[in-house]
């Protein structure tokens, strides 16, 4: 018994190098060997779906890319989920950038769903705009003029000459807002400076360190839903039956939560152990 | 009326902006008056309590445990006769949360001057760097022991984000601080430096306002100030009546705004009773 | 698969398990991957916000394509200037104006943000560091005026109106729905947590007792927030393994093995060797 | 002296004052200005102080090298990458199009188009087959020098087909796919800043394995609620079963009775008294998984999440509302200084 004890004590103070290769390993794994566990929808993922699944053919949709590659796996994969269902529905997407990043992020999820999987119209049925710097400043512009903020879209086109763009002349012209948003600028400024003054239904998508910064919003009713992280993403994609890149994440994070709490809780018990002892000498 | 000088302007906007709406508000947007009014309401209450504070009244506030232990850090420090690490976050002066840790940094030096214990403070941008030199320069001088002071106490690591944490690392490794102190603004390098504090067994303080970042602090560090209670707490030791009025108006604001939930929530539960028709909902829905 | 995708492949394996190295220690191929992120990063914003922003939106508007020929000696001068400039930088001031949908006159209110900007460059001279603080200024004062309305607007009011919540026509408890204990949990949650950060009084006694309760709220939603946090790291930790993955293939030529094992090799060399250099 | 020190200062009031009341004027000249160029102004403001930032890190590498300071070789480094991307986003465009719009002979052409594409003949004469009258056909790959791209429109004319040469324009190079630009964002720049962030991956298990320990009751509770959500989130916390995690506060609540009572009897009666009514309510309703919700991880989670947490977040975030509006009012009145730096 002795010894057991003083092996979970010198384990306490293991070396973190062991800890890493342990973390990479069962993250490494699940993609090799996939468990195929069943994806169980949330509540504000759920109503994310329920909204759009509300969206009529032709309706007008502002998506806005705010993430970069640093984030790209935990929003990427629910901002081609959630465009897959747009497509799907035949609503008009219009794309707009607030981080420089997010244009590349957004090229890649256009040529992967609207051009190879849907084969839809540039200009007819989705818009880049693409990307303007200033933050906050530039969702205010949007909301009172969106052609003094833009007067080309991201290939150098005039706005005028894209048939689609007849009749937006402002943020409060769209039905349907998503922000896929990795922090500042991001969901926070579109609920503060387009949602709340406009009224315009807004959905999100944010990286899991955000969603607790943004669910007083969504108690509120500010935000329709809000998808968290790559978790999120796989359930929407569970939602719209088009499993992808975040379903087949999961298993990989599945385990290495388990591997996580697992190394809380043998943590505690170190310190327990270790603490008791102390206190006897 | 302890301000008359408050009340009287005050006074002239209430009734100006009256005159302006009765002669038909032109130009106005009437659906944000309630927005209008609140901008009023709040701005009015912070600029009388700092005026209140600058006249001298005595404001109250409490003692943070947080700042306590500071002093006992520093103690300890001189005790065991090793250094005490302070670190100021990673953002420029233009964030709040840097410049209320430049003023907790005045009141550690000031401290160290005292027990003679050695500081040292890594810092992220160039300005951070001058600012933070002066407030320990005067420290020093204040506490007598100009002596003491040197320019190499506050020193530049790099602008870099995981360059910086690396390098801190690299200090707590080497010269083994018996206290570091985290006061600022910090993002993902939290736990990078909360974990090695951890490690090398110093006293750990921390104090910063961004949501994300307390997790990793409250549970690896000794003592947390949570966000605002970071700002009071450089309110606290600078004793500038400003900061200070500062933090009794936004106590003022937070009483008034715990009234406004009980009264919007009983106005609701009358509204929904169909008791009476006034929907406060919809009032407080400014667009 | 043609040649740029493949070296660039072997590129981006490098810098990623360069990165990557920094688990076992500090050491060189950390730093160069450390040094090239600072430098790219640089120039890459630099470009991006060039490319989006100044050259459409400021030159765009100082010097649009004129309508027919330009004539007055003023307009002739402006242009002479856009002209001066597009030999030095044909990439950015082509021949004739710039063409970004502004209309056909000059802008000429945009010299202000111009001059703004540019004596913001200059004030990297010591002696002219002054310079930049009016363009900061106006910065500092408009983010000031948008913020003090939008946080007031979407984090108090709609807060407390979303804290007034409703009790009628609701069932008692449901873990999934809005219900009543669920209401009253967050309106005391807020109320309590709110009062934590009440600094005017001492939290002794039943002041105490309340703010005692607003910091359990704030732990459990501290505690949601580290949870999250362990979520999204694990995330694009498996995007990194995925991409590393790709390019382990032999459409890549297994790029991401052979760095793989030169990086281990070369590390396992100088940890053995004892390099002083290395090692600090 | 007042250019340096009150004019900052009066900009900042003036124009913070204009903003924050063109929120409530409808005055037509008034809200154009406000609303659109001040904001453009703004957006022009923040790209140059971009340009300032990346020439101040260019003036202390330079430094660091001149004074051949420590680790001076890799500041050299920094500065060769920001010549790259600098050189990728202004001088060097990198990407020329080839379009082919009309051919005599799609046999002669394709020969030309196979060799460039890597296809066979065959699929090469299919593509240009397939073209639609009057359309024209553009290679996917661009080609990285101008003078690459000429040879094969000349080649091309050769076969008895017309070819030109199209630049990608400048300003659309940089979201353009094959540009030297593009290919440093998605080669250097993304494997770089995304791996410098999977890096915290390691850093937060290690932590959690050391750091989180449980030292008073207002850590348990953010222990538990934190693993609760790490559970409850992923798809394997819903093949926990709820019957589980009630063994599991059976166990817990003991242990607090053994650290209460000091009394080895009633530790053992409520271990086995526990177990026991856990497993009898088991055997009766048959063991359902996610039977009683309350203990099942998935639905627990949610619950946690939508209203606990909402409430400990809403505090903060109501406090953040508070100080913001404080301090901006306090940019705009001029009390508040210290962006000019003194």
């Amino acid at each position: 018994m002795e010894k057991f004890l003083d092996f979970i004590v010198r384990a306490g103070s293991l070396d973190r190098r062991y800890i890493f290769v342990v973390i990479a390993l069962v993250v490494m794994l699940p993609l090799f060997f996939p468990l195929n566990l069943p994806i169980r929808p949330t509540v504000s993922s759920q109503t994310i779906y329920d909204t759009v699944e509300k969206l009529e053919s032709g309706d007008k949709a502002l998506v806005s890319f705010e993430y970069g590659p640093s984030t790209k796996p935990e929003i990427h994969p629910m901002a081609i989920a959630l465009l897959r269902h747009l497509f799907e529905k035949d609503v008009k997407v219009y794309i707009t950038c607030l981080w420089p990043d997010g244009q590349f992020m957004a090229m890649e999820a256009i040529q992967q769903v609207a051009v190879n999987q849907y084969q839809k119209v540039y200009g007819e049925d989705y818009v880049l705009l693409g990307f303007r710097p200033g933050n906050e400043a530039v969702i205010k512009g949007l909301v009172s003029n969106f052609r003094k903020v833009y007067t080309v879209d991201a290939q150098g086109n005039f706005l005028d000459d894209i048939p689609m763009m007849n009749g937006i002349n402002k943020v409060a012209d769209f039905d349907y807002l998503f922000s896929a948003s990795a922090g500042y600028p991001g969901t926070v400024e579109w609920v503060q400076y387009a949602a709340d003054p406009t009224g315009v239904t807004m959905g999100t998508g944010t990286t899991s360190i955000q969603v607790n910064e943004v669910m007083p919003y969504v108690q509120a009713g500010q935000i329709k839903g809000i998808l968290g992280g790559m978790p999120g993403a796989a359930e929407y994609e569970k939602l719209i039956g088009q499993p992808g890149i975040g379903t087949s994440g999961m298993d990989a994070q599945s385990v290495a939560h388990i591997v996580i709490v697992g190394f809380i809780i043998f943590g505690n018990i170190s310190f327990f152990v270790e603490r008791r002892r102390s206190k006897k000498y | 009326m302890k301000d008359k000088q408050f009340w009287s302007v005050a006074g002239i906007i209430f009734v100006l902006f009256m005159i302006y709406w009765v002669a038909g508000h032109p130009y106005f947007v009437s659906e944000r008056s309630v927005m209008f009014w609140s901008i009023l309401i709040v701005g009015g209450v912070l600029i009388y309590s700092t005026r209140m504070a600058k006249r001298g009244e005595k404001i109250f506030l409490r003692t943070i445990p947080g700042l306590k232990a500071v002093e006992e850090a520093v103690g300890r420090s001189t005790e065991m006769g090793k250094p005490v690490l302070y670190v100021p976050g990673i953002m420029d002066m233009d964030q709040v949360e840097t410049v209320a840790g430049v003023v907790v940094l005045g009141h550690v030096a000031k401290m160290t001057a005292r027990y003679e214990t050695s500081l040292n403070v890594p810092v992220s941008r160039a300005i951070v760097m001058k600012a933070a030199r002066e407030s320990c320069r005067e420290s020093y001088l204040l506490e007598g022991r100009p002596d003491l002071f040197h320019n190499d106490m506050v020193h530049y690591l790099t602008d870099d984000q995981f360059a910086y944490a690396a390098g801190v690392n690299g200090i707590m490794l080497r010269e083994e601080p018996a206290a570091c102190l985290y006061m600022g603004k910090f993002y993902a390098e939290s736990l990078l430096l909360a974990e090695t504090g951890n490690s090398i067994g110093a006293i750990q303080i921390a104090g910063t306002a961004s949501p994300s970042q307390i997790p990793f602090f409250v549970t690896a560090c000794d003592y947390t100030l949570i966000g605002e209670e970071f700002f009071a707490a450089s309110a606290y030791l600078s004793q500038e009546p400003e900061l200070i009025g500062g933090v009794k108006g936004q106590d003022t604001l937070k009483i008034m705004a715990v009234a406004v939930m009980l009264l919007a929530t009983l106005f609701n539960f009358f509204h929904d009773l169909n008791m009476i028709s006034w929907d406060v909902l919809g009032f407080l829905t400014v667009q | 698969m043609n040649g740029s995708e493949i070296f660039g492949a072997w590129v981006a394996v490098f810098l990623t398990l360069g990165i990557f190295s920094y688990l076992y220690k500090d050491n060189p191929f950390y730093k160069i991957a450390e040094h090239v992120f600072v430098g790219v990063s640089a120039g890459y914003w630099m470009s991006m916000f060039f490319w989006t922003q100044i050259q459409p939106n400021l030159f765009g508007r100082l010097w649009p394509v004129p309508e027919g020929a330009i004539s007055g000696f003023f307009m002739r001068t402006w242009y002479g200037i856009y002209n001066f400039f597009g030999v030095l930088l044909p990439s950015v001031f082509p021949d004739g104006g710039i063409d970004k949908g502004h209309g056909t006159h000059p802008h000429f209110i945009y010299i202000i943000p111009f001059i703004l900007g540019v004596m913001m460059l200059l004030s990297v001279v010591s002696k002219w560091s002054w310079f930049a603080r009016l363009g900061i200024a106006y910065t500092v004062g408009m983010a000031a005026g948008l913020r003090a309305y939008a946080f007031l607007n979407s984090n108090v009011l709609v807060q407390l109106k979303g804290s007034a919540v409703s009790f009628v026509g609701l069932d008692w408890f449901s873990l999934t729905d809005a219900s009543i204990i669920n209401n009253v949990i967050i309106l005391i949650g807020t109320i309590t947590g709110l009062l934590y950060f009440y600094f005017s009084k001492e939290h002794k006694g039943t002041f105490g007792k309340v703010t005692r309760v607003g910091i359990y709220f704030l732990m459990i939603s501290f505690g949601a927030s580290f949870g999250f946090a362990v979520m999204g790291r694990i995330s694009l930790l498996i995007g990194r393994f995925t991409d590393l993955i790709t390019y382990g293939s032999s459409t890549y030529n297994y790029a991401s093995l052979w760095v793989l094992l030169l990086m281990i090799g070369l590390l396992a060399v100088w940890t053995f060797k004892g390099d002083k250099k290395v090692a600090s | 002296m007042f250019m340096k020190r009150q004019l900052p200062i009066a900009i900042a009031a003036i124009i913070g004052f204009l903003t924050l009341f063109g929120w409530f004027v409808d005055e037509p000249n008034i809200k154009s200005f406000v609303d659109d160029d001040a904001t453009q102004w703004f957006d022009i403001l923040a790209s140059f102080a971009i340009f300032l930032g990346a020439l101040n890190l260019l003036k202390l590498q330079a430094l660091k090298i001149i004074k051949k300071q420590k680790g001076w070789p890799y500041a050299a480094l920094a500065i060769v990458g920001f010549t790259f991307s600098f050189t990728a986003g202004f001088i060097l465009l990198g990407s020329y199009n080839v379009e082919i719009s009309q051919y005599d002979d799609p046999a002669k052409v394709a020969t030309v188009l196979a060799s460039e594409i890597n296809l066979d003949e065959k699929s090469a004469e299919n593509i240009l087959i397939a073209m639609p009258e009057g359309d024209t056909y553009t290679i996917d790959t661009p080609y990285f020098t101008k003078s690459g791209a000429d040879d094969v429109v000349e080649k091309i004319n050769a076969a008895g087909g017309t070819a030109n040469m199209r630049a990608t324009e400048w300003g659309s190079h940089i979201s353009t796919r094959g540009s030297l630009f593009n290919w440093m964002f998605r080669f250097i720049f993304t494997p770089l800043s995304a791996t410098m962030f999977a890096l915290l991956a390691f850093f937060v298990a290690s932590a959690s394995y050391r750091a989180f320990k449980i030292r008073n009751f207002e850590a348990t509770l953010l222990l538990i609620s934190g693993i609760i959500i790490m559970l409850g989130r992923v798809p394997i916390g819903g093949n926990i079963s709820s019957w589980f995690i009630m063994y599991i506060i059976v166990l817990s609540l003991s242990a607090g009775v053994n650290t209460w009572f000091k009394n080895r009897k009633y530790t053992l009666a409520s271990v086995i008294g526990g177990i026991l009514i856990v497993t009898i309510a088991g055997m009766i309703t048959g063991w359902p998984v996610d039977q009683p919700a309350i203990f099942y991880l998935p639905v627990l989670q949610d619950w946690i999440y939508n209203v606990p947490n909402v409430a400990g977040a809403r505090a903060i975030m109501i406090g953040i509302g508070l100080g913001i509006f404080a301090t901006s009012i306090r940019y705009i009145l001029g009390i508040e200084k210290s962006y000019i730096g003194e």
